[in-house]
């Protein structure tokens, strides 16, 4: 099969211009790329060549023999065993070797190497959100209310690193798909499931979703950059240290990513799924229940916290618990930036949240600093940390 | 058209009784195929989660009660004999002898279904129920918790989640035009008020599979639920058949009473006895996988 | 192949096997012996051993119920092979579905470490956010409240069966 | 085994057109309802299959349409995923599975057998009703609006979306049960109501495909009943075994899903490939070559199709292990597939080939099948797979399969047994023009996407906003789909205008040598006046043209080739 080999193989890169995106295939831009491309164009030719050979045939005896030229059917054979065995042994020889280029292929895809970099990517309807080892959270939409486009939403990964996303689910069955880099694998509930890559070119790609997940399945979208490791390295510090922005613009970060954004609104006073975030802070609440409550700190932090335990009148109790998942001083930063977003709360205050804070020393400069990258020990202290949050307030 | 042997019960298509019977016989026995592989699917839900999650099968069996599992066994072995013998009385034209046998068929029927509701109305007081209707605590102290409300849910709370939640479920199924799933639904939830005035916990006039499983060391598996989802699904959907069964031989308990078969046509009987030996046979398995876990 | 029997006595059928009762009886002793022979091992046996041994004690019941009661001893061959066959795709069916649950177990076991951990190690706690959070999306409330009209006109029906309840 | 001069003589000398045929026999709306009569209820059911074919193309209409721009056009999103999941439920379970075997299967089959009527004839009705409620249901759940879990019902979202799910399974399942009767009846027809001369091997090809179909629809189906069921039972009990909030596995349901549905796209394909077996003997006045080598390669799809469910799954969860084990098991299915292919090839060779409109649409089936067959080797093949998953590229490969092959094969026995059917002979003329049309309109349509799924567009989006480059391939997609439509319409206004206008058909237009050839046209209640004598299916030189009869008439008994025999 050498020759075969050779000759897709060639023919395959004579296809591509320069590397970059073919009739077929998107530009390669991972190790599997190239593994995955040359299965597909030895399959590619063997197809060609079926397909000419069938129809061929088919154009050939439908012209030579047509009723009009050839009125009287000949007398032939009904049956010949040779050609019936080499129409079975030819095309099973065939998907044997076909079978085993795909099969080397995926185990190159599905064989993380032992020391690769860990991205935790965490799925919800209909956003994606990413955990590096630092701590450091990006994710939710990409393009904020004001249709601004928003970096921090991508994930990031270096260049020519061996990088494994470990992903799991919130609530749907979802699909981590990037074409160039010729990996996809279904994000499924109640486990993790594992998707590895190598990327080759620096440069921005798509991260679709591929498995249906409901209304905006067609709008779960989100970037990888890749970079080269000293700009990763910054962008990671810059995503962990979140010391130069002010209260307020963390929060509004934070709300990004958390994935609020997906039911809150804070710009237009409109129902989403949730409540709007507009002049909120300050006003009462109807809760289920009949009671009435002050939208106040305490009344947020719940919220984030046991979302459950008093339902905003009106509005259905579909709002996932953050316990154990976000740390109390990013809950912080997001009543600050609420706040903000109220004409109940003084200029003055939000003024005061929208200041830079001076390099050393405020609160939420140390909130990133609990994590040591070890995943389920950090939920675990979380987890305890908002528990006692929440206790003080009961 | 006609042929000069051509026996009113052979019907128009088929050239004589043999290839009539015949067909009959392998259409039934297709039929019992498809049976087969609509229980596999529940048999091998049980396989997969039995073979992952064994605590839960050990823990979940303890509620269930062996003797009444047995006793349904040989109630159900008995009508298998009762039916085959009601075909051999139609096979020999012994009209008496066959309408006793099927009367006793479904006796035996019925009392395996009544045995059957006084272990579900047990499951059902006892909130072991499927799904997120499993509410059984095992707390020793017996009908004190509930004043935590950070642990799991109690049982009055969890009765009254699980009730807005079936009637929620309810409208909005109903909205979404479907009858009779909504109407099988009704049953359960009622029978849900029962739950809050009984014992909640451990108590002596439990049944004895209560005590037992109260007495035993395991603690409660996080999926303990699964066991009674698998339960109740399977042997529900096995008791559906049941009922089915009992429709088809009182079906032809009245028309062998008005005389319709004998020893040249009773196919009728020879066919509803396949479908409640199947029956039979399913719950021959059902027994021990689920009454008798080691 | 007795359905070719031609012995036309009066009150014999010209189709089909007749059991004679002796059999019947004989057959039925045998299955309750084994049910009870299964009750009294319960328990009794270590381990896996319990489950194979009164599977195939099941296994043997089913059989003689198939073979004698249903009379496919006596009936035409092609009957039992489409039991057989019925019975082999449920082998299939086992078979690959348990062997890719039982591999990728793997994926599933950290998980729910990871989450009993993070819900302080009791299992209850761990199961409590998404089932609460999986009932209330199931209830019969719409998703959109203020705009469901606009935006979901298919929605309303349900909105309305809600808002009734 | 060759037939006596006297059993010709008999079917030359029995009327051509005879005053009392099925369809005169009685009349009123309950003698269609309630008829027992197999070639009736093959009508009915065409009808209500061709009516769903109808609905669900309004639907890939309007998806086209909707896809024609990158943005919003006509539907929010949540309107479009309710209109693909209406499309694709509707194409699969109404009219894809009951297609060919329902429809003509019921029509043809004991007449192809020489009997009088299936083996069960209330069991069928019974089939038909059923079906008729799965239609009105899934009617009912477009009423209230549709639903959006995609045709799959993949749980945990088929659990947790606030549609009709319930409803639309419960018509799924009903429609199971409609299936597995007919399963069930063309088994026990075919075992046992043969008459004497017809053996095993005199028997048509797509005998042989439909007992293979029959075989799948009985073994696989109740998986389906069950899953379904299992799935209605989490929705209204919260049961939990598929449900991950409670415990469950997801992935579990999609084990079951395809265990039945995996061989259900060899219940759509396997009795498409005997019709085209039928036709190609027939069009190219030519015994069909390689019978037996056809024959058990029924057979054989049927078996291996239970065997590579899991090539659904590749990025689903499923273990590495079995992602191999079901990529090389999957391969087995393109053996078989490849035999049929190649026979049916050589059949035309040195033949006579008549490009009547049946006969274009199988010149169109074979080309679209080979493109559909060797589209599977790159989804079959793991790492590719893993690539094109998910993507148009498996849209475009099995819409090769399931409409271009399926609905083709369908459409071209319909052309095919109409005459036979109805009495009627349609317009040659534009029949055979819309038959360029549908052809051309369909590669035009899903060509297109292949390239689209490759470079990687997912496949249920309803926006592709972020990707502009994608429109063009959406655009030329959306012309061919017009095109399709039109040449549908064209070929219904062929069928349907020649129910009053078209000429009387002969016994045997086409020169086909299966029995039903040899009965009157339209034939009589019970099929034949005296039991037929079988001989070779496909002696069609025994069929030679008549000008006088304006169609083929039988010139000798048919003969069993010691070819054919062997």
């Amino acid at each position: 099969m050498n020759f075969a080999t050779a000759t897709a193989s060639s023919l395959h890169l004579a296809l591509q211009e320069g590397r970059g995106q073919t009739f077929w295939l998107p530009e390669q831009a991972s190790t599997a790329a190239g593994g995955v491309d040359l299965s597909f164009y030895i399959i590619y030719w063997i197809m060609v060549f079926f397909f000419v050979l069938l129809m061929g045939l088919t154009f050939w005896f439908v012209v030579k023999y047509h009723k009009g030229i050839h009125p009287k059917a000949e007398h032939t054979p009904h049956h010949n065993l040779p050609m019936e065995l080499s129409w079975i042994l030819i095309p099973l020889a065939l998907v044997i070797v076909i079978f085993w280029y795909g099969f080397k292929g995926y185990m190159h895809l599905t064989s993380p190497p032992a020391n690769a970099y860990q991205i935790r990517v965490e799925a919800q309807q209909w956003t994606w959100s990413f955990v590096y080892p630092n701590g450091g959270r990006s994710g939710g939409k990409m393009v904020d209310d004001q249709g601004q486009a928003v970096p921090e939403a991508y994930l990031h990964v270096p260049e020519n690193t061996d990088v494994v996303l470990i992903m799991e689910s919130k609530d749907v069955l979802h699909s981590f798909y990037i074409p160039q880099f010729r990996v996809k694998q279904d994000v499924v509930p109640g486990r993790y499931t594992k998707v590895w890559f190598k990327a080759t070119k620096a440069g921005t790609y798509d991260i679709f979703c591929t498995e249906y997940c409901g209304k905006d399945h067609s709008s779960m979208l989100n970037k990888v950059v890749v970079q080269s490791q000293p700009e990763f390295e910054a962008y990671l510090t810059k995503l962990k240290d979140r010391s130069p922005y002010s209260p307020a613009e963390n929060g509004e970060y934070y709300y990004n990513i958390f994935g609020c954004v997906q039911c809150h609104d804070t710009k237009d006073k409109v129902t989403i799924t949730g409540p709007t975030f507009v002049d909120a802070f300050g006003s009462k609440v109807n809760v289920d229940g009949g009671a009435t409550v002050d939208m106040d700190e305490n009344y947020i932090r719940e919220s984030i916290l046991d979302p459950m335990a008093k339902i905003h009148s009106g509005f259905q109790g579909v709002m996932p618990t953050f316990k154990g998942k976000i740390k109390d001083d990013q809950i912080n930063d997001i009543i600050a930036f609420i706040k903000t977003l109220s004409s109940n709360v003084p200029e003055d205050v939000k003024e005061a949240l929208r200041q830079t804070p001076e390099p050393g020393g405020e609160a939420s400069g140390e909130a990133m600093n609990v994590d040591d990258g070890n995943s389920a020990e950090s939920a675990a202290a979380g987890d305890a940390a908002s528990d006692a949050a929440s206790g003080n307030q009961e | 058209m006609s042929h000069h042997d051509h026996p009113s019960h052979v019907h128009h298509h088929f050239e004589n009784e043999v290839q009539q019977f015949d067909s009959d016989k392998m259409g039934m026995w297709l039929f019992l195929v498809t049976e087969i592989m609509i229980f596999a699917g529940l048999f091998c839900a049980y396989i997969i989660y039995r073979t992952h999650n064994p605590e839960i099968f050990h823990y979940g069996h303890q509620f269930l009660d062996k003797q009444l599992g047995a006793l349904n066994t040989l109630i159900l072995l008995t009508s298998s004999l009762t039916m085959a013998w009601g075909v051999r009385a139609a096979q020999l034209s012994q009209k008496k002898t066959l309408l006793t046998m099927l009367a006793l068929t479904m006796l035996c029927a019925f009392g395996f279904l009544i045995i059957k509701y006084f272990e579900y109305s047990a499951k059902i007081h006892h909130g072991t129920l499927y799904g997120d209707r499993y509410v059984w605590q095992t707390d020793e102290h017996g009908g004190e918790h509930g004043a935590s409300g950070d642990e799991a849910h109690s049982m009055a709370e969890a009765v009254a989640d699980a009730q807005a939640v079936s009637e929620d479920a309810m409208a909005a199924e109903a909205a979404g035009g479907t009858s009779t799933m909504n109407a099988s639904m009704a049953v359960p939830s009622s029978q849900f008020a029962l739950a809050p005035e009984g014992p909640s916990g451990f108590d002596l006039n439990a049944p004895e599979e209560q005590k037992e499983a109260a007495a035993h060391s395991f603690p409660q598996p996080a999926k303990a639920h699964l066991f009674f989802s698998i339960y109740f699904i399977m042997t529900g959907l096995h008791g559906i058949h049941v009922v089915i069964g009992i429709i088809c031989i009182f079906t032809i308990f009245v028309f062998s009473a008005r005389g319709a078969y004998n020893s040249t046509y009773y196919t009728p009987v020879d066919l509803v006895g396949l479908y409640w030996h199947l029956v039979d046979l399913i719950w021959i398995y059902l027994f021990p996988l689920l009454y008798l876990v080691d | 192949m007795s359905n070719k029997s031609h012995h036309h006595e009066p009150g014999h059928p010209t189709v089909g096997h007749v059991s004679p009762l002796p059999q019947l009886f004989m057959v039925f002793g045998a299955l309750v012996a084994l049910t009870i022979l299964t009750v009294a091992l319960s328990g009794k046996l270590p381990g896996a051993s319990g489950m194979m041994i009164a599977m195939g004690i099941a296994t043997v019941k089913a059989l003689l119920v198939a073979l004698y009661f249903m009379h496919l001893r006596y009936d035409r061959p092609f009957n039992g092979y489409i039991f057989l066959a019925g019975i082999l795709f449920v082998a299939v069916f086992f078979g690959f579905a348990s062997l890719d649950t039982a591999t990728y177990r793997r994926d599933i076991l950290p998980y729910e470490a990871d989450k009993l951990g993070a819900a302080g190690g009791s299992e209850e706690a761990m199961y409590e956010e998404p089932r609460k959070a999986y009932q209330n999306a199931h209830q019969g409330k719409s998703l959109h409240t203020s705009e469901a009209g606009e935006e979901q006109p298919a929605a309303e029906s349900e909105d309305a069966g809600a808002a009734a309840h | 085994m060759s037939s006596t001069g006297q059993t010709v003589k008999s079917i030359l000398t029995s009327p051509v057109h005879p005053e009392v045929n099925y369809l005169n026999a009685t009349k009123g709306f309950a003698s269609w309802f309630f008829t027992l009569d197999h070639k009736r209820i093959g009508i009915m059911y065409m009808c209500s299959i061709l009516t769903a074919f109808f609905l669900g193309g309004v639907f890939a209409m309007l998806i086209r349409t909707e896809l024609f721009t990158p943005g919003q056009l006509m539907f929010t999103s949540d309107q479009y995923n309710r209109v693909f999941t209406l499309h694709g439920a509707i194409m699969v379970f109404l009219v894809l599975i009951p297609g060919i075997p329902a429809a003509l299967g019921n029509f043809v089959l004991p007449l192809m057998l020489g009997a009088k009527d299936v083996a069960f004839p209330r069991l069928n009705l019974l089939s038909y009703h059923l079906y008729v409620i799965g239609l009105v249901m899934a009617l009912l759940v477009l009423g209230l609006g549709g639903i959006d879990t995609g045709w799959t019902f993949y749980t945990p979202y088929s659990i947790q979306t606030q549609t009709p799910v319930v409803l639309i399974t419960s018509a799924a399942f009903i429609l199971g049960f409609s299936s597995i009767f007919t399963g069930l009846n063309f088994i026990v027809t075919i075992h046992k109501m043969r008459p004497p001369s017809m053996t095993w091997f005199k028997m048509p090809l797509l005998l042989w495909a439909l007992y293979s179909t029959a075989l799948i629809q009985i073994v696989a189906t109740p998986v389906l009943g069950i899953t379904l069921l299992l799935l209605i039972v989490e929705r209204v009990m919260h049961i939990g075994i598929f449900n991950p909030a409670l415990g469950g596995d997801p992935v579990l349901f999609q084990h079951f899903f395809w265990f039945y549905s995996h061989p259900a796209v060899y219940i759509m394909i396997l009795p498409a490939m005997g019709v085209i077996s039928e036709l190609v003997s027939t069009f190219s006045r030519k015994h069909i070559f390689g019978y037996r080598f056809i024959a058990y390669s029924s057979i054989a799809i049927a078996i291996f199709s239970f065997i590579v469910w899991g090539h659904h799954m590749f990025t689903s969860g499923q273990s590495n292990l079995m992602n191999m084990v079901f990529s090389a098991l999957t391969f087995s299915v393109s053996i078989p597939s490849a035999v049929k292919m190649f026979n049916w090839l050589t059949t035309m060779y040195k033949g006579s080939i008549n490009l009547a409109t049946p006969m274009i649409y199988t010149l169109s089936f074979m080309f679209i099948f080979a493109i559909a067959g060797l589209t599977g080797l790159p989804l079959a093949t793991l790492a590719t797979d893993i690539h094109l998953h998910d993507t148009y590229f498996v849209v475009a490969h099995f819409h090769y399969t399931m409409m271009g092959s399926t609905l083709f094969a369908f459409v071209a026995g319909i052309h095919y047994w109409w005459p036979k059917m109805t009495g009627r002979m349609y317009n040659q003329k534009v029949a055979r023009f819309a038959a360029w049309l549908v052809s051309i309109g369909f590669n035009v349509t899903f060509f297109s996407q292949f390239p689209l799924g490759s470079l990687g567009m997912p496949r249920r989006y309803h926006l592709y906003e972020a990707m502009p480059d994608w429109q063009i391939y959406h655009q030329i997609s959306t012309i061919g789909a017009y095109m399709q439509m039109i040449g549908f319409l064209l070929a219904a206004y062929a069928l349907i205008s020649s129910l009053s206008k078209g000429k009387l058909a002969p016994r045997n237009p086409w020169g086909g040598a299966t029995l039903e050839w040899e009965t009157s046209t339209p034939p009589i209640t019970f099929n034949f006046e005296d039991t037929p004598d079988a001989g070779d299916p496909y002696d069609v030189e025994s069929w030679q043209w008549s000008d006088e009869e304006g169609g083929y008439v039988k010139v000798r008994p048919s003969v069993v080739d010691e070819d054919h025999a062997e």
